[in-house]
């Protein structure tokens, strides 16, 4: 397969800063629109960054960085409207960003207090979905939902090339197809699932699978936010006239890890990461700005010191993060009154107690 | 009252929860025009229309997963899986994430979905048709697990599952499915008895039975047969699995010193299991013998003309009655 | 969708008998053949009548017919060398005839006496899967597994046009393909899945589904004896030639019920199998024989009287099919002996025997 | 003897069955360049090649799927499912297709399959990186269920696994991958004993504690911790969970009155209710108090920071002990 994408990759905006046309997507961008796409980038980048740095002094249990990435979270997440609804997997940081989920909200999952962290509904934007391919069929029903409701909204489905492979991704293309439901699965093609190239996972582009189910698949440069941006709103568009789900692929690589638990250097070569740092998501972006004077020093500077102000946040922030205690086992596992948990719940407040009031049955060791 | 079979019951039930809810909606394989293989949805997309009873993909992981996105979106999804042995390719989309939903979310998501699931056997059928799976959702915790045993309590039961804002895997006796009762129809759902409690359906002196589904019957069978030999025996029909109802066991266990569950699942680790470890804690000092059981083998589920002697039936409960008072 | 099965169909033999060619599948075959075929499906019809009529009277507790799709699984089971394996489903009897399993055999899980039946391993013919997709990926685990060694065989799996939905299948197509295993998928398209229409699990033709896996798809006329043939002895060749699966999608129908269970008046149209009943598999190859001369009366009668016969035969073998008893819950659930077996195979041993002995604990009642 | 982690061990392990059977394969996500997300495979592809330490696609029914077949052609496979939380994608493929093979093929297409879990929890890891799901699968006839709970059985068990002739869920406690001991690499298969064989590993007196995996460590430390109370505490490392040595259990029970068994996995429906079940019918009369339980709560498992919280520890052990105690 073609490293570079192909000649069926869709680009607006080249590795080196130049904007380019397109026939069938083309965007009509304002300055102030490109400056906000930088911004979202720049403080993405520098959360995940920080998060990262977070997880090697302890602060963290695990982070999954979205390094390399952010042009397809970023581009995808701003075509969506207020009402659309995103399932992401647990690398969406980026998308998070852009439904209004604060960076902190983020960590909690990762420094080991919650299992969720927001209120999806708040966001429009699901909780994390470790299991590989579950949120999918997730995403085609809540589409499905829209579809009874008769509003206008679409849905937004977040996974990766590995993910591809699943038996649960592919039951999610059936029923999409079949009920013509008003999603776009947005595949993330970021070449490695852990460590397994793309081509353990497919013999062709990605994008193609889609045409086996009836739907259209298209493969954008996922390093090119613009692109990114048109293809996400031409697909969110179809959905929302009733023309039924598109398969993106987001041609784009993991810059790093694939968590900070993982060590790349075990299957995969110095030159493919140099190779792909010259088609970075950000600098092309930069390199765009101000070369066409869109953007002066000042705002490269203002977004820098807000990045880093954001970073400070988090960090501080971070370190308060606290669980809810022993009250995270039993308080949500029914929504309904349930026996057994009550009776757990109340033997092990009993343990605790007993250790506190100094009796000695079991709290001697 | 209207006597009706327990499969007419459901259908009635399903019916109702649609008319009283417009959020209830229906998933699931040849539901629609055909009624479900057992008839359980017969006419109900006729009249709710197909956005409401819904003829799925043949994918079960695909059905419970896209009810998890239509409970989000505020509905709640009655899935009907087809035959018991058609539930584990959707076993990771139920344990990882139906069960789960709530407790991730914080109570912010709950997942009101109800998972019909036609279980047991003893008609006949062929292999994957006539399984009892309920102890590995009984394991699982977010999940509530109840089954009815006649054609009353299915009615009422089947709307409490769905009124539930729990998930509910709600395990129907197949065999039970033509067995006809008086079914009060008006009764409100307010003033039914929770389905989560165990009801004493027979009163009893010298054992007790614990039993469920499609066991019911074989145990009141037996207590029946019972009396000629002078043993009375007190039958109770547990209804729910998770929770399971320790006290109401525990209740009959003090006054009878000795308990016997039945059930068609194997044996090794099935709901027997768990009832017998916690009676035993509950009522060590009146056991006049350890909580025996009687229930399936630890096999496969055999070929049907070898299910007679793999199922538990009248003859084999009674003598599960004897080794008790043997003891 | 088109209801001829579109220009796309592979066809040799018009449902009017008459021979036609194709630029890309053709075959030689001698009036022989052509007579042994044409017995093949006769036999095999037979067969399938007989054991619905088996059903009726009591003696099978279920049958799921053939009916109509004879020569899609004659056509297929022919293509195959003895070395290759096959994967059925639970309706392939006619595969099942041309792999040597006879007839009586298959009996024996419908009537309730055993869940398999026969030695896989002595017909190259996997047990019956009645969950629905399981099989695709052991066929495809079988195909990886003649890779290792080296050999020149190859896999046939079948399954249905519903079981395409399934996530197992869909991850069939990935690992054949990553893997470019030697196996053809063979999709018998009844156009019904139990109640569903096709519609239910695609909006495209099903053969196209292949091409978003990146292998190659053809549709055949599934009641054309001959272009089936035709048509899978080339996707087994290209198997062999190490250049991976084919999805062949035979469209056909089911002109039964989908099981003796079931009742297709609550779901279908009349018209629908009116049409298909010009499409006749047996016909067609009766007509050709007969108007070209291939085959005289004597044969025809012959071929009769010997689907009279087995017809007889299996009536009366069905009767005397019997269970191996209580020793079948125990024998087999493990290879080497497991103790719990053991022991709950002896109590019921000694329950039995309390019956036996006149003993009354339990016996009594 | 050599002295090597559990990872090591279980590497090795795995190494020798590979040199002594050619028949013997690897597939999984991640072992080949990776080694495994553990490195338990650390070295196999390079050594024995791409066809037999299989990096999969990301599929884990696939995965068992496609090792069906392979065992159908006369190949061994052993599959690794990365974690715990991820072996239900492909619980249809064991529960339907592996643990039945062997009795639908009535003995003639037996599945050598060894299925490797790392399981349970304590290493602080995200959701579905901690579970304990081994219930399902001892409740599921047809498969055998065993958990080593140190380096030397480890190397010894998997290698048992893969030589037997039934497909095997192994359970790999991966909070003691790091632990490590005497390691006899050149012990001979035949003369290791039985895994289905349960252990005593600290003879006692005074209450027997049953246990497998990852609590085996926990319980000799409650059982030496107990000596400051005078408590003499008998330790069995259960080894296999189906078949279930209940023998080996009753007879120290006999001796000792009382048994407290633990796991990390809830206590509903858990290896400890079908134990405590069993003992109870087996030494009714020498049970001083019920069977108690002491494992994790009927909960989701829940985010790192509290797991502390819901894993069985030694003071939640030795607190199960005086329960028992002061019956
Ligand atoms: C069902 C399941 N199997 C295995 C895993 C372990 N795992 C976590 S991420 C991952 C790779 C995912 O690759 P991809 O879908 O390409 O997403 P990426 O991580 O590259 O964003 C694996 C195997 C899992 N989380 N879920
Ligand atoms: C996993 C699973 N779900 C449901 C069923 C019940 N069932 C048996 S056959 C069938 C329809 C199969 O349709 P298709 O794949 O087209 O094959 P056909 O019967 O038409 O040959 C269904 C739903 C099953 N056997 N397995
Ligand atoms: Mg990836
Ligand atoms: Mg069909």
């Amino acid at each position: 397969m073609t490293a570079d994408g192909g000649p069926e990759l869709v680009q607006l905006l080249t590795p080196e800063g130049e904007r380019v046309h397109h026939p069938e997507y083309d965007i009509d961008i304002t300055p102030e629109e490109l400056r906000a796409l930088y911004r979202d980038l720049v403080l993405v980048r520098r959360v995940d960054l920080e998060a990262t740095a977070l997880q090697r002094q302890g602060e963290l249990g695990l982070w999954a960085p979205l390094l390399g990435q952010e042009a397809a979270q970023i581009g995808s997440g701003r075509a969506l409207r207020p009402g659309d609804y995103a399932f992401p997997t647990y690398r969406e940081h980026g998308v998070a960003w852009t439904r209004g989920v604060a960076p902190l909200t983020l960590l909690g999952l990762f420094r080991g207090v919650t299992n969720g962290g927001w209120d999806p509904h708040d966001h429009n934007f699901a909780l994390y979905t470790i299991v590989i391919g579950d949120q999918t069929l997730h995403a085609v029903g809540y589409a499905m939902g829209i579809q009874r409701d008769g509003t206008e909204d679409a849905v937004i489905c977040y996974f990766g090339d590995g993910a591809s492979s699943q038996g649960d991704v592919n039951e999610s293309f059936v029923f999409a197809s079949v009920f013509n439901a008003p999603v776009v699965f947005f595949c993330q093609n970021n070449q490695w699932a852990i460590s397994a190239p793309l081509e353990r996972q497919t013999q062709i582009p990605l994008y193609r699978r889609a045409a086996g189910f009836g739907f259209p698949g298209v493969r954008v440069d996922g390093n090119d936010v613009l692109a990114v941006l048109a293809v996400t709103r031409a697909a969110l568009q179809r959905a929302r006239d009733g023309a039924g789900p598109t398969l993106v692929e987001a041609f784009t690589y993991r810059m790093g890890a694939h968590t900070t638990s993982d060590d790349p250097t075990r299957y995969r070569v110095a030159a493919e990461l140099e190779a792909w740092k010259l088609k970075d998501p950000i600098e092309r972006v930069r390199v765009h700005l101000a070369r066409g004077g869109l953007a002066d020093h000042d705002f490269f500077d203002a977004v820098e010191a807000e990045a880093e102000q954001l970073a400070v946040e988090l960090r501080a922030g971070c370190r308060k993060l606290e669980s809810r205690g022993i009250d995270t086992i039993f308080e949500h596992v029914y929504a309904e009154p349930h026996p057994l948990v009550a009776k757990e719940r109340a033997e092990a407040a009993a343990y605790h107690a007993s250790f506190q009031s100094g009796a000695t049955v079991g709290g001697g060791h | 009252m209207v006597v009706m079979t327990m499969a007419k019951a459901l259908n009635a039930g399903l019916r109702r929860a649609m008319e009283t809810d417009p959020a209830v909606l229906l998933i699931g394989e040849d539901i629609g025009k055909l009624g479900g293989v057992f008839r359980v949805t017969d006419g109900l997309q006729k009249d709710f229309g197909e956005a409401r009873v819904v003829d799925a993909p043949l994918a079960e992981s695909g059905i419970v997963g896209t009810a998890v996105g239509l409970a989000m979106r505020g509905y709640r999804p009655v899935v009907e899986i087809q035959f018991d042995g058609f539930v584990f390719p959707a076993f990771d989309q139920i344990v990882t994430q139906v069960a789960k939903f709530n407790a991730r979310s914080e109570g912010r998501t709950p997942m009101p979905i109800t998972i019909r699931i036609p279980y047991g056997g003893g008609i006949g059928a062929v292999e994957h048709h006539s399984e009892s799976p309920e102890a590995y959702f009984a394991h699982t915790a977010g999940l509530r697990v109840i089954s009815p045993s006649n054609a009353a309590d299915a009615y009422l039961m089947v709307q409490q599952a769905i009124a539930s804002a729990d998930p509910v895997v709600f395990f129907e006796p197949k065999r039970r499915y033509w067995e006809k009762a008086d079914v009060d129809v008006d009764a409100d759902l307010a003033d039914a008895p929770s389905p989560y409690r165990a009801r004493v359906v027979r009163p009893g002196q010298h054992v007790t039975l614990a039993c469920y589904g499609p066991m019911v019957r074989t145990c009141l069978e037996a207590a029946t047969a019972a009396e000629h030999d002078g043993h009375d025996l007190e039958v109770i029909d547990l209804r729910s699995m998770s929770p399971l109802d320790v006290d109401t066991v525990a209740e009959s266990v003090r006054r009878t010193g000795r308990l016997v569950v039945v059930h068609e699942a194997p044996v090794f680790l099935g709901m027997g299991a768990e009832l017998a470890a916690r009676i035993t804690e509950a009522c060590f000092y009146s056991l006049q013998a350890p909580v025996l059981r009687v229930g399936g083998y630890h096999s496969p589920y055999p070929p049907s003309k070898v299910e007679e002697d793999y199922l538990p039936d009248l003859d084999r409960v009674l003598d599960g009655v004897d080794r008790a008072l043997a003891w």
